[in-house]
């Protein structure tokens, strides 16, 4: 195992330590990992929560800040957080009009942050709703298991419901925004490599030299097929046309994430961008708001991932609006 | 041999599962890696870890009080699917029993079946979903059996110990419904349910506690 | 070799041709490989013209943009461009007021800029003036030899010369200004892994699975030494080290770069900016603007560079401006 | 057997060296692996395809025309150090022989030197900085001195080339003071310089081409 740390055990808050020393406009509390902003928004706004394993960085630590999020609990490496980090991080949100918690649907996550809100509510009278975000396509939907995953959408939903806090919307509409965002994504994603989580010291998965994952999950969870190695043609196809069938997304402006999984580098992204554009275009997909880069990450995954969003002019305006936070940043 | 389950070996569990979730570590983390994220061992050895490190630094008092701490403890320590389950477990545990210093075999039964209660409302796990609710609910069935027929502690939590194993082995031919496993669909055929087979442990604790005298543990 | 890619051949222009869908507001003619802003500036504006060898994405593509570059020329992986390619850029950046070219001390680099302004001046009578970036203090300094290799102070000088371009400084002052940066930079990197070069198919290096390259350069080029593999701790200290040896960086405010190779993720990058820090205000450095993530890759590289730049109040106020580029972004 | 060398040689000698170019493009990148960043193969055999593709489409009418041709072909496809080099090498070839269909020894020997100059020039490279120069410069001083003693035009490449092997091999033992290698302080020590190998293979191409007869090539 080659990795930039001290001790595995280290890792998380070793990590949230720098990220502190790197950004003064986020504050991180080392004892609970909820980092949340150091300006913290005005009364009567709805705060934004958000919080899940840790390593997918930026997200979701990356994302705290005006117009995005107030306060995320960070779990141990690929652990969702504790109910009592999720009501610390809830509490570092609640300006008086409750607090929207961003639930990437991972039994773990779910469970936590049901407990976080219970306590929430419980101890501080905070009203929260929860948004879970499933919407990878790799997975078969069904109410009698677990579901999708949640991945690549959850950034978009972050920006876009962080947008519509900012302006002062009240929790229910945030709320619904947050869930049409849910609802219109899909994402769908390709390992070269597997990750190697540093408590466990070797790759989670083996991969042949000549083989790559498709349909693979943003902690290493096995995708749809094993396939062999192909060109970005191909891997793009693989990629667009599982999301197509799942939704449709012509008639509409489309947000377009071409995520890298961590360790892969960015003229490939951009590479994987082209492909993916040319097949979506032909497909009568508007790509309205494009976005490349490594957003929501698998620890030093080589690969990517594909999220279409269906927008509309509304959510279209949101995306637009400022964001100043580490990982996601324009307008101001 | 015993009749009531006194506190010392209602703790005297607790640092037995303890043990066993140490010495299993890896090898529930391997099973993990099969079918999930490959951390089922490291979060209940962290989590068990802190349990009995604060009942080191002060003994609880009470059955409640006692099973209260081991279940917040686990919350706020796991994070996982399996530190909420856990965690409302002996929550559940400690509700059931109340203030009490010692518990008959037919109150342990009925704890044990608001700890099952609890899993279950936490996690909407059904019997072959392949979870941990596969081996926790016969476990449960067999001890409240056992005591309904007046059988003592002891010989309730053996029956209890062996309905745990036949069900974490039940698991293995399953698909999975619950949990991380079930985005592998027909690839997690052959291989037992990591939780399952850490809620095994725990009725091996119980078993093993309970079988041996205050002065053996 | 696992990339994303068609055909080691195709990589670049297959790279620009997603970079120009990802970007309306850069223009790529992939004919030229000439990277431009679709909107040039002001006539009377000095214009700012940098390129090099590709794959070290963003730099300096992804640098096109409002307050930094004008255009640039990009060269094959790790190859520099070629004269007309210069040129080509450089006709795009000539708005009537001269050209800067910001050139990394390469000698392939020096030579393709050195004919490349040759051909502007005879072809076109544009002026010239060149900054050469040399800051990788790995590489003895001397003037028998290239010299030192140009590096992460790279970014910073296009951000702040860019600046100054942008609010309207004359070329002689934007040159000295970028000089004066070019001087007060140093940089230092580390190896985990070697990259792949497409065309080569295989790592340039061969680095056992406990070891490590301290010193390492943006194409493979060895570094000082190849040492045992290290916790965080102490390869901060072999990066912070050297520089410091090499500049007094006390009492000015500095800005800190701590760069990403490419295939380290960003909880392993604000790990290392945690003890990288440390060590700095110990030394008696004045973190004032920090900057974390993947700014000079090399490719698909692990590991991370250190750059430090002796800063002034004038220095921050163009580094504060505002940016809107695809890899670096603030203020707009 | 040949004393003045013909447009049609001169042609031949470019052709060759682009298959010697692409039969070496991995050794010669293995070697610039090793002290350099793993391009100069496909770096020359991207610029020599190119060369000939634009003579395949058009042939060129005479000597200066021709390296004319050449060099900016290989200026403008090859990037790197070796691109302004190689380009400017063949520019001044052209410059200095003129609008001929044909040179004598001493007058492409003089073209080479004054190649030689453009590389020194561009490059400020000097004998020992383990360069193109140092095989280069004495490939460039063989030919001269041959046809200075009016040898054959066949017997001068052939003196050039094999000055042009030993200076290649000099450079094994050199630290590198100049290009990338020059990094690599002590490291570079043991192998030889990649541009000194292709300007070898520059020669050989030469060598061979004036050793045959037009109807052999
Ligand atoms: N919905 C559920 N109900 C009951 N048990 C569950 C459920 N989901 C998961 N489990 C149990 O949790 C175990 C995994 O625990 P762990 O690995 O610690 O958490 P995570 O899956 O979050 O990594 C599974 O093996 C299974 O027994
Ligand atoms: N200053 C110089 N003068 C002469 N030759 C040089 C000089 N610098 C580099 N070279 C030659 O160029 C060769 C490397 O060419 P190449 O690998 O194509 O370019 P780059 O070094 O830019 O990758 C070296 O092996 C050396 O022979
Ligand atoms: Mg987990
Ligand atoms: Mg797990
Ligand atoms: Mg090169
Ligand atoms: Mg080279």
């Amino acid at each position: 195992m080659k990795k930039l740390i001290n001790s595995p055990d280290d890792v998380l808050v070793d990590s949230l330590r720098g990220y502190a020393a790197a950004h003064p406009e986020v504050t991180v509390d080392l004892g609970s990992r909820v980092v949340f902003r150091t300006v913290p928004k005005a009364p009567g706004m709805v705060g934004l929560v958000s919080g899940g394993g840790s390593g997918h960085e930026p997200l979701h630590t990356g994302y705290v800040g005006l117009g995005m999020l107030d306060a995320v609990a960070a779990g141990a490496v690929f652990t969702s957080p504790t109910p009592d980090q999720v009501q610390a991080a809830t509490a570092r949100a609640d300006f008086g009009a409750g607090v929207l918690h961003i639930v990437k649907n991972y039994t773990g996550d779910i469970m936590n942050f049901e407990m976080g809100a219970e306590l929430a509510s419980a101890e501080s009278g905070t009203q929260v709703e929860t948004v879970v975000v499933a919407d990878d396509v790799a997975v078969e939907d069904s109410s009698f298991t677990a579901g999708r995953r949640g991945v690549g959408t959850t950034v978009l939903l972050e920006k876009i419901a962080g947008a519509a806090a900012e302006e002062g919307q009240d929790l229910a509409s945030v709320a619904a925004l947050a869930r049409r965002v849910a609802a219109q994504g899909r994402s769908m994603g390709v390992a070269l490599t597997s990750s190697t989580v540093p408590a466990a010291g070797r790759p989670t998965f083996e991969l042949p030299d000549d083989e790559m994952e498709i349909g693979i999950g943003i902690h290493g969870e096995p995708g749809r097929s094993r396939v062999p190695l192909a060109s970005a043609v191909e891997i793009a196809r693989m990629l667009v046309e599982p999301v197509l069938a799942d939704l449709d997304f012509t008639g509409a402006p489309a947000v377009v994430l071409l995520n890298g999984l961590g360790a892969s580098p960015l003229i490939e992204l951009y590479l994987m961008y082209g492909e993916v554009a040319k097949l979506l275009e032909a497909a009568g997909v508007q790509l309205a708001r494009p976005l490349v880069g490594n957003y929501i990450t698998a620890l030093d995954m080589a690969g990517c991932s594909l999220t279409v969003l269906r927008a509309d002019d509304e959510i279209l305006r949101l995306w637009d609006a400022p964001v100043a936070t580490p990982g996601l940043r324009w307008g101001a | 041999m015993t009749d009531t389950i006194d506190l010392a070996a209602l703790t005297a569990w607790l640092y037995r599962f303890q043990q066993l979730a140490a010495e299993n570590r890896s090898h529930l983390t391997e099973l993990d890696s099969a079918i999930g994220d490959a951390d089922h061992g490291a979060n209940l050895d962290r989590g068990m870890a802190a349990v009995v490190a604060a009942l080191d630094e002060a003994p609880a008092a009470a059955a409640d009080e006692l099973f209260k701490r081991t279940g917040m403890t686990l919350v706020s320590t796991v994070g996982g699917a399996s530190g909420p389950l856990y965690g409302t477990l002996f929550l559940r545990l400690g509700t059931s029993l109340g203030a009490v210093e010692s518990a008959s075999p037919a109150a342990f039964g009925a704890a044990l079946r608001a700890g099952l209660e609890g899993v279950v409302q936490r996690g909407k796990a059904e019997a072959g979903d392949k979870t941990m609710y596969d081996a926790l609910a016969p476990a449960v069935a067999a001890f409240e059996g056992a005591a309904a027929s007046d059988a003592s502690a002891t010989d309730a939590a053996h029956a209890a110990f062996a309905a745990a194993v036949a069900g974490r082995d039940a698991t293995v031919p399953l698909v999975a419904r619950k949990g991380r496993a079930s985005y592998l669909g027909e690839r997690a055929v052959g291989h037992p349910d990591p939780g399952a087979t850490s809620t095994a442990l725990l009725f091996q604790a119980l078993d093993e506690t309970l079988a041996t005298t205050p002065a053996e543990r």
